[in-house]
């Protein structure tokens, strides 16, 4: 299998489903004659045309909702928030629209919109430019919330996202981009709404999602010298939330550590945590452990950014903790 | 328009009219819950533009929708089912009057968030556009909906891109209790309009028959080339909703502009066409209110809907 | 004491703050002449003047927005959002600048806003004007938010709200404004950020807060009925969350149920389970539960409506449960 | 204007420019991280309009923000010190390159996300106002953000409430990549302020003393009546932020703007004053190359701000 970076996978799926199915659309800032600010999009609109990969306005919210309408019509738009921290310019649209539309009004009208957008901090952007917002979109109930941690699961669940007839938020972490990972060279979808085993192991459960499922596999493969075997569960979906493999895995470890890059407070691990206990509570060895973001907005100083994030040496602090 | 046409406009009214005094009662005793916004006194906006509409061409509106709904083609029963909340309703009872819709006869519904529909609105055309189809998107609004950052985004975005929308002010003059000069940096809501080139043009909106006119011209100004802005100026002559104390205008005003009712003003052209008589009226009128009684009859003897049909519409399905 | 509405509650405090300081003005939608949607600041225009109390055009974003501004100037603008549901217009203005300007200038400049807002469902108002979004807001630090569950409270809470020179989200209900509480005549501020017992009771600890909190009294009240006593926890603030009262509480009770009026995914009571476990996790002996609303977008119809929203019935079961 | 003023403007656009180019080269040895935006061919409009300003008139403006906050009088240490995020920066280095602000001069910030800061400004003219102050707030800000809808919001409220805000929108004919034909409506930007029924002018934002005499009496209107909006032709000279590839432009293109340096322009008028020689422009150049360097000495000698100064910066405090 061919190494790919994960803007490759990602730039893969928008093309081959662009290619595949003509309602395929693209619309956002930049997204067209720049090539996409991150450059996933380089080359499409040579290819595609500007009709069908759009330069929009700075204006989240038409956007967003131009791409729900142009979802009802029938077409399956791709919107790009250039980062999700822009996404809050779109919220009425993506929670009370994109979610809604379809239960609403009965089951008549379906909404198959592809929100990506793209976050994570880490990059000095300041505090407005930083966010890894991704629970605040995942409570809405209508909307099915996607975040990848590999180039694989990037292109196979963005395939999917394209494909499925609901309103779907795929969430990218800017600082991924170049990660490498095994992708196929043939066809291949992953499901939505699956979470996955992306390391065996048998002393703690490690789960996560996105670049944080980079960090936690870095984190148990330092472990592994250490003679500790983790297990990282990659949730993959945020809405519907699998928890079949975290519990399989943590019914054999009983020890667990979750880790998001988000806010602490109210945030991914919180329930996760809630309902491993709920679900799992004859298997608790020890209490379970958050690692996330400390509760500032993210300054620009570059250490104390770097401070405030959850990093590898967290996840081992934390794993040492539960055993 | 022949006679016939025009008669049969008078009953859609008629029958808008009828079907939401109805529902007012309803309300009262009841078996309306929610919010309730009436159209009295608007009939002529939505029946006058809808009526100049091909069958592919869509419609979508705010709230105020039972009249929009009816213009479309919507049959009485559904509208009334919706507002008991039955399974008959046209969104199965899970909108209730602010979301009626339906997708078969081209209307995209009712939307409860003010000016959000108007986004919408332009990415359905933007999808006709890029198929090709000659078929325009009509989207109605009320003039307070025209403050929102998403007016904006909308009329510019039709502008750049030249989507095929005609865009309808229902100047109304009020949002909730605000009058439009309280809100609006301009009165005459049409010159908002210039501030993106949009061709544009202000009709009175209790006038039937020139709102048709314009709406007819308007469309195929659309088709040609790409947006219009039409303003209807118009009044509703009950609150914003059921309950509203109206406090923020004069009874003298509301007296004033009843005098001005679409329905009496087109039943009065009626009467000076040959072979239109009060009789022929009178029996649009009884047939207006005979539906009007079916469809409350219909509503109540239908099922409500299930918690199985509630959870199974969440979402639509995997993957197509 | 007077007993007093929850709706007279809030608007004395209003009132009074007014009268005490004159940089408070309040700004939303229909707050003037109409008196407000659900007669909050009636006799406040003609009290106050047109100046002092804004109608507004309908555009939350330059709501809050404004509002942040005059903040900035020194003023202390209550802003009102005429539901909850309408915050979405503005969540850019709330947590990328109310909540994030004190700490993204270095603490030059401060945002003492109060951002008024009321949700809850059951009143058939649809999907997009029924939610209880409260943790999609409580997830950001730099802003605090506020929702109190009795008429005291609610007064003396938005008093300590107005004069906080942080952002505050302060959170209603509409269910709630018709319900009566004894509030003091003298001059009161409830501190935010401090939870409170409502009701002592040694079996099990109900933690819950606005409407959810009158369900849970009357819950407890009905399990008294049958022997079994209740305490009743009140967050009051979810941010800062103080754990203070609920890991007494719990340490007392070894139990624990939490009543949320919003969605469960990722809802407040994940936040309060996970860390009861952190904080207390010797002290548990049974799986905590969380008493919520079904994860749907809420229908108009009446009867499917209820069924979807969290109740004292399901309370006195997950009690029953936990025991 | 004096000859000593104009040399004080000369003085501050040349400081500008050499803090921006000096900038860039820090970015490149990685001692600034993040965006930075350079001001670079736009300087005749922020020190144009500042200049027109009285020490109580509020300035805000949007990322690009370097020119506008030296303008302000900020010092160019505490502009150093902030882009290499310093605890000694106007921001305390927890803001950076797009957040500068000190509100003691009144300048209200560097805003990053596009349109936000328009509302806050409204605001802020409001807040004015009802003290009875006749302060004006000074909101600049991009073409591309006149399509978002908090222009429009900003824009209508700011009539409808006749607040003293003077909005300046700096046309530099791109919002990124995106030029100014393919995301608005009007190319002219000015003519969106007539959708509101708002004084308008359009002005050669190369040219520093006719962007100063139309902020002059664009600013004596907002006193008296309300909102202005001024239109600044400008041009970036360089990329939208550092490493833009800029396949959106021609070179040529840049060149011929280039011809139009505001500085170069400003420079040459100075040479046409009797008693004003290369010399003594000369020596201003020296000057504003010395602050620089200056500048990026106490930048780098400054101290990092402490764990303990954000952990304490989150919340202000309880109450007052
Ligand atoms: C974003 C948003 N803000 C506020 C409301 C509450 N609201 C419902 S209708 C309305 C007035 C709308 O006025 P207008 O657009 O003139 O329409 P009309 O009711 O006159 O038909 C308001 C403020 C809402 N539904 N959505
Ligand atoms: C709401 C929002 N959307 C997108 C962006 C990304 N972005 C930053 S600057 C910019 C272009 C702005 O153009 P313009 O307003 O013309 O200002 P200029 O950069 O030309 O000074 C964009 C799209 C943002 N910061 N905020
Ligand atoms: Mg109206
Ligand atoms: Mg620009």
């Amino acid at each position: 299998m061919a190494l790919k970076t994960m803007r490759e996978a990602i730039s893969e799926a928008l093309w081959e489903e662009m290619e595949r199915d003509e309602r395929v659309i693209i619309m956002g800032e930049e997204v067209g004659v720049w090539g996409g600010t991150y450059a996933v999009t380089k080359g499409f609109h040579d290819h595609f045309g500007p009709e069908r990969v759009c330069d929009t306005p700075i204006a989240e919210g038409v956007i967003v909702g131009a791409a729900n309408g142009a979802a009802l019509a029938g077409l399956r738009p791709v919107a790009e928030m250039m980062t999700i921290n822009f996404a809050f310019l779109a919220m009425d649209q993506i929670v009370n629209h994109s979610a809604k539309l379809h239960t609403m009004f009965g089951g008549q009208m379906t909404v198959p919109i592809v929100i990506r957008a793209v976050g994570g901090g880490g990059r000095q952007l300041g505090a407005t430019h930083s966010q890894t917002p991704d629970v605040a979109f995942a409570h809405f109930p209508g909307l099915k919330v996607v975040s990848p941690g590999t180039p694989h699961d990037a292109k196979g669940l963005l395939k999917s996202a394209i494909r499925s007839i609901d309103p779907v938020m795929f969430i990218e972490n800017a600082t991924l981009y170049q990660v490498r990972g095994e992708v196929p060279e043939e066809e291949y979808l992953e499901p939505i709404g699956v979470s996955k085993i992306q390391r065996a192991g048998s002393d703690v459960t490690l789960i996560s999602y996105s670049k944080m499922l980079q960090t936690s596999l870095q984190a148990a493969e330092s472990l592994a010298g250490e003679g500790i075997e983790a297990e990282v569960v990659d949730l993959r979906t945020l809405r519907p939330l699998d928890m079949g493999a975290v519990v399989d895995s943590f019914k054999r470890t009983n020890r667990a550590v979750i880790v998001e890059e988000g806010w602490r407070s109210y945030g991914v691990g919180a329930e996760v945590a809630a309902r491993l206990y709920e679900e799992a509570f004859d298997y608790v060895d020890a209490p379970i452990r958050r690692v996330a973001q400390r509760e500032v907005p993210l300054p620009y100083n570059r250490e104390l950014e770097q401070q405030m994030l959850p990093n590898m040496y967290d996840v081992i602090e934390a794993v040492k903790g539960v055993l | 328009m022949d006679k016939k046409d025009k008669l049969r406009l008078y009953h859609e009214m008629v029958l808008i009219r009828r079907l939401e005094e109805r529902s007012a009662d309803l309300y009262r005793e009841g078996k309306i819950g929610g919010f309730l916004h009436l159209y009295i006194g608007q009939e002529a906006v939505g029946s006058g533009v809808i009526s100049t509409r091909r069958p592919e061409d869509r419609v979508i509106t705010a709230y105020r929708d039972h009249g929009i709904a009816i213009a479309c083609g919507m049959k009485p029963e559904a509208v009334m089912a919706e507002l008991l909340g039955k399974d008959t309703g046209a969104s199965r009872g899970m909108g209730g009057s602010m979301h009626l819709a339906d997708v078969d006869l081209n209307f995209w519904g009712g939307y409860a968030i003010v000016g959000a529909h108007l986004p919408v609105a332009a990415g359905m055309a933007m999808a006709d556009k890029m198929r090709g189809s000659d078929a325009a998107t009509i989207c109605f609004f009320g003039e307070g909906a025209t403050n929102i950052g998403y007016f904006h985004e909308a009329m510019n975005l039709s502008m750049v891109w030249e989507l095929p929308v005609l865009w309808v002010c229902e100047n109304n003059k009020y949002g909730m209790g605000t009058e439009v000069a309280r809100a609006s940096a301009v009165d005459e809501i049409r010159k908002k309009a210039d501030g993106y080139g949009m061709p544009n043009a202000r009709v009175d909106g209790m006038q039937l028959l020139e709102v048709r006119k314009a709406a007819e011209e308007a469309l195929a100004h659309v088709r040609q080339k790409g947006p219009f802005f039409l303003e209807a100026v118009t009044y509703r002559f009950v609150g914003h909703s059921m309950g509203d104390p109206e406090r923020y205008r004069s009874g003298e005003e509301i007296t004033k502009w009843r005098e001005n009712d679409p329905i009496g003003i087109l039943r009065k052209h009626l009467l000076e066409i040959k072979g239109v008589g009060e009789k022929t009226i009178e029996a649009e009128e009884a047939r207006a209110e005979e539906q009007v009684e079916e469809a409350v009859r219909f509503a109540e003897e239908s099922p409500e809907p299930t918690l199985d049909t509630l959870l199974g519409m969440v979402y639509a399905g995997e993957e197509d």
